[in-house]
């Protein structure tokens, strides 16, 4: 072959080489888009997707679990013991979103059952003018927890609420039983809970 | 000149095995001492200014010409420098150890062996403060050149703010 | 047909009051350069954009700018909107007045060109038809060689000197075979006025016995616009942006605009002179004044743009993505307008010479979607090694025959498609399966 | 086309390679006129280095004379947070070291913590793990090989590769819900067991549509003969060199050193599959780009393997008891897993608490970035550009 050879395969490869890709191009050029135009596209979020974290107050035994596990401690608990009971009521509940970094830590570490005082939702969309509009409070966080669906009916979650329970306990010291038994059923010890969280502080 | 290995890593490190393994009669004497933990692979703690001849006995003769990782350890009480060999062709791993005064972290560096250890030495040298003797070019690498909050971060006098759990039940 | 009101009985009727009859010609050619700019580049350029984002977009099994106007139609003038917006930077060592020239530098000479460029048949699709049309379009053209290295020195940034200097090499010495094959069709046409070339082409387009010359030069003219594969003086991911890293606002708009506007230049130059211009078989033009020019243009486009329109929707559908809707149906009864108005008057030529240049700009396109960029080395010696000699063979060849009536420059080309369809056939043979890992 | 390497030993006794502008020294009558070298700083913010690498480079006219890295602009001090973490909560942050393959950084975190506290980790977490490896394995080399054909100008590969990462990525989502911070792979075992039924449809049908896409998108780069002519020959990179300077992965493995973790120090279910370590001889651009090309096909081949032991071994506990609250004993431990770029190793020393006492990250990228230096120097600016995106550096790992 020679020179002559190589300046002809040469040539033959070049040719083939860029018609081979020029092909490509041109198949594709007649494919099914795969865009999605967003804001008017909604994406389809998986099941497991972990967007925002929302609390339901309700719900919440003030255990600590969640800020315990949280790896950048952006959870802010303050609680106060319902008088004269076991249970704890949530006074204040803040979640920093914008260090949250959506790992599912604190969901993992909810001890309450059949439904976790706080979820990852599905709310994804955090832009906002001001950083201080990323500290949610309550309201915020309960509704955010509300804008993922549960499977278990709204009656039957709510059926043991630490409130409900206290008010029930409360009712039953009114008429002179010992509630020992029931609260320590309704309310888990939040040191074995904190300990399968992993502490964090210390 | 590199000992025969077994195929699988099990079988490599059979704890009474290790001295005849690694060839490390020849080696052993003043300032080297070689121990081998229940887990991890075998660690070789060797006196500062055997460091390099060490590192040369491993890499020419054992064949460990594969360098993984030199890094630096702040025990508490002293310095430590540790270096990670291993083979490009075969899973053994050899760790090398070197106590360092904090008023004096001098080590020699192993750049005239492995090339790889320059930026690794560097690296060490910034946040850890050790500083290698024979490298060719040390300075900060992470850190920007002019950084003076706390010259070495990562010994343990320097602490990050406290994380406390902000959990408070009245 | 004409009109019934002429733009020069319009500015003679202004003029005569004021005594200034004797300035009539010169503000005629002002507005009429005026009337190109606003009513053919502007409009070529703006849909020309959204063509090469539609169609790259579609390469990429993306949808392009889907936003403003139905199917992003505007995106352009949305584009060009927000950069009048932008500050008008200037870097704090810069050769301010260089700096500031250098944008106009190779903008104006990508509209100069259009004066001599014959959209279709007649005296009125063409702003002046030079006797010396060609020498006019090569010098106008290397102008914009200039702006690029001005605006590359003076922005006082190591990178955009680079991208200045590269440009400088690669324009100058693509400049030759540009030339030599430039040189040919004017050599079969015994004239060197676009308009006479165009007029020679009616029995057999210069493609068929130049088509060598045809293929070189719309490989250097690739490199004289700084196109795909060999976008070097600007290689974003070499040189950040090349020579235009530091302008902002217009004044980087222009270099964008330029740089399409000379993208449709040359495909438009490759038409008039190697792919016949307005002639079909057996169709011929009818005749139109200058300013309808524009509008036959704009139509053109907006017909093309229709075709693209068509593609976005059966892919995309409606949706309510586009924002502007009110402004997209607007405009698109505007282009409904005009496209109805020229076709009354006629314009069979231009669309023809047009089709022919749109579809010059979507092989463009294509190899932008395909080609990786060439290393500066190796296009230098591809310019020098291959080009140049093969460009001065085929000139040779053309000016012999030009001179004694012997076909030499046939044999050249009969033997270039053999090659090629021999070259063809080898492919087909290795079935395509050349594979270069192995 | 410049194909030739030159090494030079300079007086420190320093192995120095190059291109072929090494030699395009002045000569003769070139020597009156007085040139200058043309500093100029490549990075921090700079479309082709991926990330924010700067690069001190010289240049004479379009030829680099030396170059030098400068790293360090994304360093977070995560060595010195994992002080301050848990073993557990750690893990959430090793997914922000190599953010284009968080799945190989959890895995290199928790196979060090296995390996220092003992744990066994089920049977069918080690299976979850290797499939969501492969996943992200292919995930990576795609962006790789995708932003490599932008580098040398071509756009479409970059979006066709992107096309087929976001199929992993749907993928990935649905098993731990995110994209890219995966906190998929836990000390212990895996977050969740992979879902069914959609999942598993999904993941099949990529598997018979991804190969196909792969040579299509193939076809456009190590196919043409511009890229082929861009990529041939140029950042030589010798084998011996290669394993001087402690290169892995791809790099490694273009200059063809069979060093591939997942067989060298076989970890997790590994020694149980089959699959080639793909090695390529030549050590330029070209090999390493192949090398990428062709690991990710025998991703697929492993996934297709992985495919069946998911009916095989059925599905169960896939967290180690007792790796929430982990607490090794005193002790050290390094293990490592094979990312995408290499050997990406974590060395952990525990003093017993439930925080590590020090924790160092081997990343692949920081070594491999390491050999710039010694090979960016004698070629085209152009050049160097190739180089880098070869070398596919991924600046969270790189800086930590």
């Amino acid at each position: 072959m020679g020179l002559f050879g190589r300046l002809v395969d040469d040539l033959v490869n070049t040719f083939v080489s860029i018609l081979k890709g020029h092909q490509v191009t041109w198949r594709n050029l007649w494919r099914e888009r795969v865009t999605l135009q967003y804001p008017n596209e909604r994406p389809k979020l998986p099941e497991r997707y972990r967007g925002l974290p929302g609390l339901h107050p309700e719900l919440c035994i003030v255990c600590g679990a969640c800020a315990k596990a949280c790896p950048v401690q952006v959870i802010n608990i303050q609680g106060r013991k319902i008088a004269g009971t076991r249970h704890r009521e949530l006074v204040r509940y803040q979640l920093e979103a914008g260090r949250c970094m959506f790992c599912g830590l604190c969901e993992e570490a909810c001890p309450t059952k059949p439904v976790k005082a706080i979820r990852l939702s599905n709310t994804f969309e955090l832009a906002v003018a001001d950083k201080s509009a990323l500290v949610l409070e309550i309201p915020q966080l309960l509704e955010i927890w509300k804008s993922k669906p549960v499977e278990v009916p709204e009656e039957q979650y709510l059926a043991a609420t630490p409130k409900k329970l206290a008010a029930q306990e409360l009712a039953k010291q009114a008429e002179g039983e010992k509630p020992k038994a029931e609260g320590a059923e309704a309310a888990p010890r939040p040191k074995r809970v904190a300990a399968e969280g992993g502490p964090a502080g210390g | 000149m590199s000992t025969e290995l077994p195929d699988s890593p099990e079988e490599a490190k059979p704890a009474d095995d290790i001295f005849g393994l690694y060839g490390l009669e020849d080696l052993l004497g003043e300032g080297v001492e070689v121990s081998v933990p229940p887990v991890g692979d075998p660690v070789v703690t060797i006196a500062r200014e055997k460091l390099l001849e060490a590192c040369r006995f491993f890499k020419e003769e054992q064949g460990f010409d594969y360098l993984i990782l030199v890094s630096g350890v702040d025990r508490g009480d002293h310095l430590e420098s540790v270096i990670h060999l291993g083979k490009a062709d075969a899973p053994n791993i050899v760790i090398l150890k070197t106590a360092v005064p904090y008023d004096d972290p001098h080590v020699p560096s192993v750049t005239p062996l492995w090339q790889g250890a320059n930026w690794h030495e560097r690296e060490s040298f910034d946040l850890m403060g050790i500083i290698y003797d024979g490298h060719p070019d040390l300075r900060r690498i992470l850190l920007f050149p002019e950084w003076d909050e706390y010259p070495h971060p990562l010994r343990k006098e320097f602490r990050l703010p406290s994380l406390e759990g902000k959990y408070t039940v009245e | 047909m004409n009109l019934p009101i002429t733009l020069t009985g319009i500015v003679e009727g202004a003029l005569a009051p004021l005594g200034l009859q004797g300035l009539t010609p010169l503000v005629v050619y002002l507005l009429d350069a005026l009337i190109i700019l606003l009513l053919l580049i502007m409009p070529v350029v703006t849909i020309l954009i959204w063509l090469l984002r539609k169609m790259l977009g579609f390469i990429q099994r993306r949808l392009g700018p889907m936003r403003v106007g139905p199917f992003g139609v505007l995106q352009t003038i949305a584009d060009a909107v927000k950069l009048f917006h932008k500050e008008d930077l200037f870097p704090a060592n810069a050769d301010r007045v260089v700096f500031a020239l250098a944008p106009f530098l190779v903008f104006v000479p990508a509209v100069l060109v259009y004066v001599v460029i014959p959209f279709g048949q007649g005296d009125g699709f063409v702003t002046k038809d030079l006797s010396v049309g060609l020498v006019y379009l090569t010098a106008v053209t290397s102008i914009s060689a200039i702006g690029i290295i001005t605006a590359g020195w003076s922005s006082d940034n190591k990178w955009s000197l680079l991208g200045g200097l590269r440009s400088a090499a690669q324009l100058v010495s693509y400049e030759l075979p540009m030339t030599l094959a430039l040189l040919g069709p004017p050599l079969m046409a015994g004239t060197l006025s676009l308009s006479g070339i165009v007029a020679a082409q009616q029995s057999v387009w210069f493609v068929v016995p130049q088509a060598l010359g045809f293929l070189i030069y719309f490989i250097a003219a690739l490199a004289e616009i700084a196109h795909l594969p060999f976008d070097l003086p600007e290689a974003e991911s070499e040189l950040v942006a090349g020579y235009n890293v530091e302008y902002s606002g217009m004044r980087f708009g222009l270099f964008f605009l330029g740089e399409f506007a000379n993208s449709f230049t040359i495909c438009l130059v490759a038409t008039v002179l190697f792919l016949g211009g307005w002639h079909l078989p057996f169709l011929g033009g009818l005749p139109l004044t200058s300013w309808q020019t524009g509008l036959a243009t704009v139509a053109t486009m907006a017909l093309l743009g229709g075709g693209i329109w068509y593609l976005n929707w059966r892919r995309a559908g409606w949706t309510s993505a586009t924002r502007w809707h009110w402004l997209g149906y607007v405009s698109a009864a505007i282009l409904a307008a005009i496209v109805l108005v020229a076709g009354l008057v006629g314009f069979i030529s231009v669309v023809i010479t047009l089709v022919k240049t749109s579809l010059l700009v979507f092989v463009l396109m294509w190899l932008r979607g395909t080609l990786p960029r060439v290393r500066v080395d190796q296009l230098m010696s591809f310019g020098w090694k291959a080009l140049v000699p093969l460009g001065l063979v085929n000139f040779l060849a053309l000016a012999f025959q030009a001179a004694t009536g012997i076909p030499t420059g046939w044999v050249l080309n009969l033997l270039f498609f053999v090659f090629v369809g021999w070259l063809l056939l080898f492919a087909w043979r290795k079935r395509w399966a050349y594979s270069a890992v192995s | 086309m410049a194909t030739e390497t030159k090494q030079t030993s300079e007086p420190d006794g320093v192995l120095r390679l190059g291109g072929p502008g090494l030699a395009a020294e002045p000569t003769g009558d070139i020597h009156e006129i007085e040139t200058d070298h043309l500093e100029v700083s490549m990075g921090p913010q700079h479309p082709s280095t991926h990330g924010v690498l700067r690069l001190k480079v010289k240049l004479d006219g379009e030829w680099v004379t030396e170059v030098q890295p400068e790293i360090g602009y994304l360093h977070r001090g995560v060595e010195k947070i994992a002080e301050n973490r848990t073993y557990f909560q750690f893990l959430t942050i090793t997914d922000r070291l190599d953010y284009v393959a968080a799945m190989a950084c959890n895995a290199a975190y928790a196979v060090a913590v296995e390996k220092l506290a003992g744990l066994t980790v089920p049977p069918r977490a080690e299976l979850c793990r290797v499939i969501v490896q492969e996943l992200d394995r292919i995930a990576s080399h795609l962006v790789s090989v995708g932003t490599y054909g932008l580098d040398l100008g071509a756009t479409s590969p970059f979006i066709y590769a992107f096309r087929d990462r976001e199929t992993i990525l749907d993928l990935l989502e649905m098993v731990c819900g995110a994209r890219l911070t995966y906190s998929y792979i836990r000390v212990g075992g895996v977050a969740r067991d992979l879902p069914e039924g959609e999942w598993r449809t999904r993941f099949r049908q990529f598997l018979d549509e991804f190969p196909p896409m792969l040579d299509e998108q193939d076809t456009l780069l190590s196919e043409n003969e511009i890229f082929l002519l861009r990529t041939r020959g140029v950042g030589v990179l010798p084998p011996e060199v290669a394993v001087n300077y402690g290169t892995s992965g791809p790099v490694l493995r273009g200059s063809g050193v069979a060093y591939d973790v997942r067989r060298s120090k076989p970890y997790g279910l590994y020694p149980q599959l089959d699959f080639n370590v793909v090695t390529r001889p030549t050590g330029d651009c070209l090999a390493r780009y192949q090398v990428r090309v062709e690991e990710m096909r025998q991703s697929v081949k492993i996934l297709r393997q992985c495919d069946q032991l998911l009916d095989e071994i059925p599905p169960g506990e896939v967290l180690a008891k007792g790796a929430r609250g982990v607490k090794p004993a005193a002790g050290e431990a390094y293990a490592s897993v094979e990312s995408p770029r290499g050997e990406m190793g974590v060395y952990l020393i525990s003093d017993g608490s439930n925080k590590p006492y020090r924790l160092k990250w081997r990343s692949p990228s920081f070594v491999n970035l390491s050999v710039l230096s010694a090979i960016g120097r004698g070629w085209k600016v152009a050049d160097l550009v190739a180089i880098i995106g070869s070398i596919d550096p991924v600046f969270g790992d790189v800086d930590r």
